[in-house]
């Protein structure tokens, strides 16, 4: 049969599964169905995998920014801690508060989670290594991100809380602010590929270094730093970690989520981080493209390490700024360079002076 | 927009709340953001320490004081015995009052680097607050070496100092000193300049001098006011008067300024300890003084400048070995009193940075 | 001005409303009556040469016969130091507010009714400031106050 | 945004946050300061006041306390508490009862320093967390059990070993005792 | 308590059921011990200690604590300091807010039983054992950090020989 997943890395795995269900006197399309199933396993567990480790590695990069050592006591430096932090956060009690709103109050994790993970669709983790190549797959991503806002919003509203509530508000009008500089820096590179598939836009910065969009003088490392600052906020990241601010809402909008579906919260924005990273690596770091003796998902891996050990540096250096400094920052300073630098790459693009 | 509508709401900050340093709780009045009004409500942390102090002689009043502001315990130790020294005209040893002098102006610093940490980590930086820590801890070592305790020393008593200085202290102070000083410039790089600290601090949270002249505001939170007011020079007690320091003063009075203002106090201190070191004479580190101490009878109200302002002790004797009454003033109390007289139409984020900046610790205010 | 000086300009100026006391062992003390304490508070803070902007703490006492409300004031701009002190009957003791004088006596003068039940007149707000909102035993720092769980000190 | 970031001078704002971040990973590098507590320990001063105990005599064995009760009236938290009735015949006192409530004790050195027999020491142990509450009143079994090991310098007037004037141990014995195990520079 | 919480009654109906159950008694609760989120509560002289064991020098990230600032998400409360008549019942709200399984240390002489503010004192709580079950009581005026951990590690070594069926009953 043909196999429609574009996993073409994964093709014998498939083959063989197909193979072993067919024999067994399965429909092809329920064997679609299973091995659907199967390669949502394998996403789920390797970002999950990915995400305790990003909590653990944060953990580690803070205490030795600190001078200190971090999780140390639990295998080698630490490195099940995370680990044991998510069985214990499955044992602990399901807190529910009795003014909740209901139905708002349970969807509201399950929406952050799932959308978190829906991003990876379209995400190329390397060479033939892509669930399903759309060829509007930059804004599909867009699309499922901002799904965040939504359950964040939700947690607020359902949790009945004032903090909550607070933290919930400030989300939603962060994302909605910082959704369009990220727009704008992200159209600077669809301009030039002319594609919104993922794909294309990878294979569009392969070859030399300097094919990588973030070298595309002088409006490529703008584009980047400007996504960059807007992808930070999208993941409500520090300095512009506003809708839980610690210090102020005490936890915002997740203060009254216990156990689980605070782990999904937790996991979720580790996830976030994880996929404006790996957005920024293949939009502006050249994806998996690179020298041919490294395998291609180890150099999208590494790109987007690098581009999250950045936000991470970011996080434990600055303060936070305040709501209204936040919005300032993105509607007087952020829209307008975001916009000005797409219109100059258009002039760029138009007058071909460009490489 | 007019027919838009807005409902204030009240907000329950507290008692249990990271930013109130403590067991403070302020009810505010809410217009979305935007606080309206404060009421501080306090007392979480009353402990009666005035009334515990007038069953104990002076001698046991001096730990319970310890816990007043356990923060810079050095200076209610001090108070208290100033106090008593006053009551009683009791001289002290010209070496007791220079190892005074260096655990004062110590704990001063190791205050004003927990006051730089909180604060950062309040605004939302994490690393500045270990890294405040981190400085403090070498000089809680240079304290455990002399008296044995990292927090409630016990150390300064009536007539002197209860032990020596111990060998070896000096080095070591020099050394802690220096490291301190050359880490200043590291906490200077991560926040002075960082233009998300200057939108934070400046200009938020202005606390005119007129106000804080009226509700009492002390230490550096009047200075950094305009009010050129410190107890060391205006009303010299122990030896100040021999060292050579300036008073730092600054004039907006805005939470960037009382920020700068203990940086600036921190080498001074710094130049204080480095003067009394070396003029240290040896000799007696304490006066004889009975254990059945009994001061005549009398009152009097000794204070001076600690970290946060003036402290005071109000003692009042009746001849026996046990103070009729101690009333302890400090300098926090007025700093929350204040609070609702010009905090208020600021966003809940810069009450944060205010409250922060006052530099306000619990139980002083609750004793 | 030392502070011998200001003992004689205070006792000269005041026309007789201050009394010097021999209590005092580092700053003066001046007693005062409670019905000229504003009078006497408003003119300490306004004169030229006095100029006592700054109340650094108010201290009520309960001596076992009688309480002293003391008043420490200071004055940043003279550098001058002076206690002032108003002595009250144990029955009924009621005190006129300060707080036009300096604000700075709103909560010392709250926490002053709540521990010694020394009334405060006029002074808007007399609400438990320290003590627990539903606190019905009395007042704790006078000397004979007790309560059931109120454990003293063992006398060795 | 009073300031704000963008009239500020936009370079003069990225060079402070890259020197911001400059000295965060300058620091990445640098070797924790951290101690691993249980496995390394820090050397106490000589002065640190941990638990108290009741010192025993170094030759004998038997506890130095002559149960004066002076450290009983220091204290200002009556933490302590002894009963030693005088014997008729002899006129001494014999040691009943010696109790340290450890929670009531402030930890504060008084006792030690109102002794004058050597007998009770604050000792530089502080690994006494329990689970039982109880387990705080300690008696005179106890605090000398505790104590058996702590080193201190007799200056009972009776010991011909004991020097003339009256000291306290810290001035006598250097109390250089650095923490040790500090692993790295401490900046 | 979680999904979790019904899996032992379940493996221990199966034939073999017992040996699993052990097992993941002991993973479980090895997971709860090391991953303890204690609650930023802190009232007087101990909270500078609590912080001080959370700063560089001794650091609890270590042993794998972090604060959490709501009482939802910690599994600890460290009652660092004085606890008086008028906070009592607020950090009796803390407790109930939390999720079960929840632990109490009570660090330094105040929370056992008053310390230094037990004679004399009109307004302050004498142990905070009235108020709320504690599992570890560490004695100091405050207690050095490292006391501070050594009571943390005695707390995690008492969370590994806990039983599953004690949970049962705990509910």
């Amino acid at each position: 049969m043909t196999f429609p997943v574009a996993v073409l890395e994964l093709y014998p795995l498939f083959r063989w599964l197909s193979g072993v269900l067919e024999s067994f006197g399965f429909s092809a399309n329920t064997v679609l169905i299973i091995s659907y199933a199967v390669l949502g396993v394998i996403m789920f567990s390797a970002l999950s995998i990915i995400a305790l480790f990003l909590v653990w590695w944060e953990r580690k990069i803070a205490a030795h920014m600190q001078q200190r050592f971090g999780p140390m006591r639990h295998g080698w430096h630490g490195w099940y801690q995370t680990i044991m932090d998510a069985i214990k956060l499955l044992q602990k009690e399901d807190v529910r508060v009795a003014s909740r709103d209901k139905i708002v109050y349970f969807w509201a994790p399950v929406i952050c989670f799932v959308a978190a993970y829906l991003a990876y669709i379209v995400m190329p983790w390397g060479k033939n290594l892509i669930v399903a190549d759309f060829n509007i797959g930059i804004l599909y991503i867009m699309a499922v991100t901002t799904f965040t806002v939504i359950a964040l919003l939700m947690a607020g509203w359902g949790s009945n809380n004032k903090y909550a509530l607070l933290g919930g508000m400030r989300s939603a009008a962060q994302v909605v602010s910082y959704e369009i500089p990220m727009v704008a820096s992200i159209l600077t590179v669809i301009l030039f590929v002319g594609s919104m598939s993922m794909v294309d836009i990878v294979t569009s910065q392969s070859g030399w270094i300097f094919n990588w969009f973030i070298f595309k003088l002088p409006f490529g490392p703008i584009a980047f730093v400007t996504y960059l600052i807007a992808a930070t906020a999208e993941a409500n990241r520090t300095p512009f970690d506003i809708p839980e601010a610690e210090q102020e809402l005490v936890a915002g909008f997740n203060i009254e989520y216990s156990g689980m579906k605070f782990a999904m919260f937790f996991l979720a924005e580790f996830i976030n981080m994880f996929t404006v990273s790996a957005l920024a690596a293949t939009l502006f770091l050249g994806g998996w493209n690179g020298w041919s003796f490294i395998p291609s998902w180890a150099w999208f891996l590494m790109k987007t390490f690098g581009v999250v050990f950045l936000m991470m540096l970011i996080r434990w250096t600055y303060p936070r700024l305040r709501v209204d400094q936040l919005m300032e920052f993105a509607w007087k300073f952020l829209v307008p360079v975001t916009f000005a630098n797409l219109i100059l790459a258009a002039v760029i693009k138009y007058a071909g002076w460009h490489w | 927009m007019s027919d838009l509508r807005t409902e204030e709401y009240y907000l329950n900050m507290g008692p249990h709340h990271p930013s109130t340093h403590g067991v403070c709780r302020m009810v505010l009045k809410m217009d979305g953001e935007k606080v309206k009004e404060i009421e501080p409500h306090i007392g979480y942390l009353h402990r009666s320490i005035e009334k515990i102090c007038e069953n104990r002689t002076y001698a046991q009043c001096i730990p319970i004081l310890d816990r007043f502001e356990y923060v810079t315990a050095m200076s209610c130790n001090y108070v208290f015995a100033l106090a008593a020294e006053r009551l009683a005209s009791i001289e002290v040893p010209e070496r007791a009052e220079h190892i005074r002098v260096i655990m004062l102006e110590l704990n001063r610093i190791a205050s004003h680097l927990l006051f730089y940490g909180v604060t950062a980590m309040d605004i939302g930086a994490l690393t500045p607050f270990l890294y405040g820590l981190r400085e403090r801890e070498s000089i809680l070592d240079l304290f455990e070496m002399t008296c044995g305790q990292r927090l409630t020393y016990n150390y300064i008593r009536v007539g002197g100092v209860s032990r020596d200085l111990p060998n070896g202290f000096i080095p070591k102070c020099h050394e802690a000193l220096n490291t301190i000083e050359k880490k200043l410039a590291d906490y200077e790089g991560l926040l002075n300049e960082n233009p998300i600290w200057l939108v934070r601090t400046v200009g938020i949270g202005v606390l005119p001098a007129k106000v804080a002249l009226d509700y009492g505001v002390s230490g550096p939170c009047l200075r950094a006011s305009g009010v050129q007011y410190d107890l060391r020079r205006n009303d010299p007690y122990s030896i100040y008067d021999r060292f050579e320091f300036d008073i730092p003063v600054r004039h907006n009075g805005d939470c960037y300024d009382r920020y700068l203002l203990r940086l600036d106090e921190i080498r001074q201190s710094i130049h204080i300890v480095r003067q009394a070191l070396d003029a240290l004479p040896e000799g007696d580190f304490k006066a004889k003084v009975s254990p059945n101490f009994k001061p005549p009878a009398g009152e009097v109200y000794a204070r001076i400048e600690n970290s946060r302002g003036e402290l005071g002790v109000h003692v009042i004797s009746d001849g026996t070995k046990k103070p009729l009454r101690v009333k302890t003033r400090g300098a926090s109390y007025n700093h929350i009193a204040v609070l609702p007289a010009f905090a208020t139409d600021v966003l809940l984020a810069d009450l944060v940075a205010i409250f922060a900046t006052m530099d306000v610790i619990m139980p002083e205010v609750d004793r | 001005m030392d502070k011998d000086q200001l003992s004689a300009y205070l006792t000269d100026k005041s026309e007789g409303k201050l009394t010097l006391l021999e209590v005092g062992r580092h700053d003066p003390i001046f007693k005062v009556e409670a019905s000229q304490l504003i009078e006497v508070c408003t003119w300490l803070r306004d004169d030229e040469q006095l100029k006592f902007d700054f109340l650094c703490n108010l201290s009520g006492v309960d001596t076992g016969e009688q309480f002293e409300v003391v008043y420490q004031l200071a004055s940043t701009s003279k550098s001058l130091r002076v206690d002032i002190k108003v002595i009250l009957p144990y029955d009924g003791a009621e005190i006129e507010s300060v707080q036009k004088v300096w604000a700075a006596a709103n909560w010392h003068e709250r926490e002053m009714w709540e521990l010694y039940g020394i009334n405060v007149k006029n002074h808007g707000k007399l609400e438990f400031l320290l003590l627990p909102e539903d606190w019905d035993e009395g007042f704790p720092m006078r000397k004979d106050w007790d309560a059931p769980d109120f454990i003293r000190m063992p006398e060795f | 945004m009073q300031g704000g970031i963008g009239n500020m001078g936009i370079f003069k704002d990225i060079k402070a946050l890259f020197s911001g971040m400059r000295i965060t990973s300058k620091h990445l590098g640098r070797h924790a300061i951290t101690l691993q507590y249980p496995e390394e320990k820090w050397e106490m001063p000589e002065r640190s006041r941990g638990v108290v105990v009741l010192l025993s005599d170094k030759e004998d064995g038997s506890l130095n306390c002559t149960s004066c009760m002076l450290c009983m009236r220091a204290c200002p938290t009556a933490a302590i508490v002894i009963d030693s009735p005088r014997d008729p015949e002899t006129k001494k006192r014999n040691l009943k009862k010696f109790e340290i409530d450890f929670g009531l004790c402030c930890f504060c050195g008084l006792c030690e320093e109102a002794c004058n027999f050597s007998a009770i020491k604050l000792a530089t142990k502080y690994e006494f967390s329990s689970a039982d509450k109880d387990s705080f009143l300690w008696d005179v079994n106890k605090l000398q059990e505790v104590g058996r090991d702590v080193d201190y310098i007799d200056t009972r007037k009776k010991k011909k070993v004991a020097p003339k004037k009256e000291t306290t141990p810290a001035e006598t014995k250097s109390p250089e005792k650095k923490p040790v195990d500090q692993k790295g520079e401490n900046s | 308590m979680g999904l979790i919480k019904k899996l032992p009654v379940y493996t221990e109906k199966m034939p073999g059921g017992g040996i699993v159950m052990t097992s993941l008694e002991a993973a479980l609760h090895n997971a709860q011990a090391k991953s303890l989120w204690y609650l930023l509560f802190g009232t007087a002289c101990c909270a500078i200690e609590l912080m001080c064991t959370g700063a560089s020098r001794y650091d609890f990230d270590r042993l794998g604590m972090i604060f959490r600032a709501t009482p939802r998400q910690a599994d600890l409360i460290i009652a660092a300091g004085t606890i008086t008549k008028k906070m009592a019942p607020r950090l009796r709200l803390l407790y109930d807010q939390m999720a079960e399984p929840r632990y109490v240390i009570a660090m330094g002489g105040c929370t056992i039983k008053g310390g230094p503010f037990y004679y004399d004192s009109y307004s302050v709580e004498k142990g905070i054992d009235h108020i709320i079950p504690v599992d570890v009581y560490i004695p100091g005026c405050p207690p050095r950090p490292e006391s501070l951990l050594e009571g943390c590690i005695t707390l995690q070594e008492k969370i590994k020989k806990q039983s599953l069926l004690d949970w049962q009953e705990k509910d």
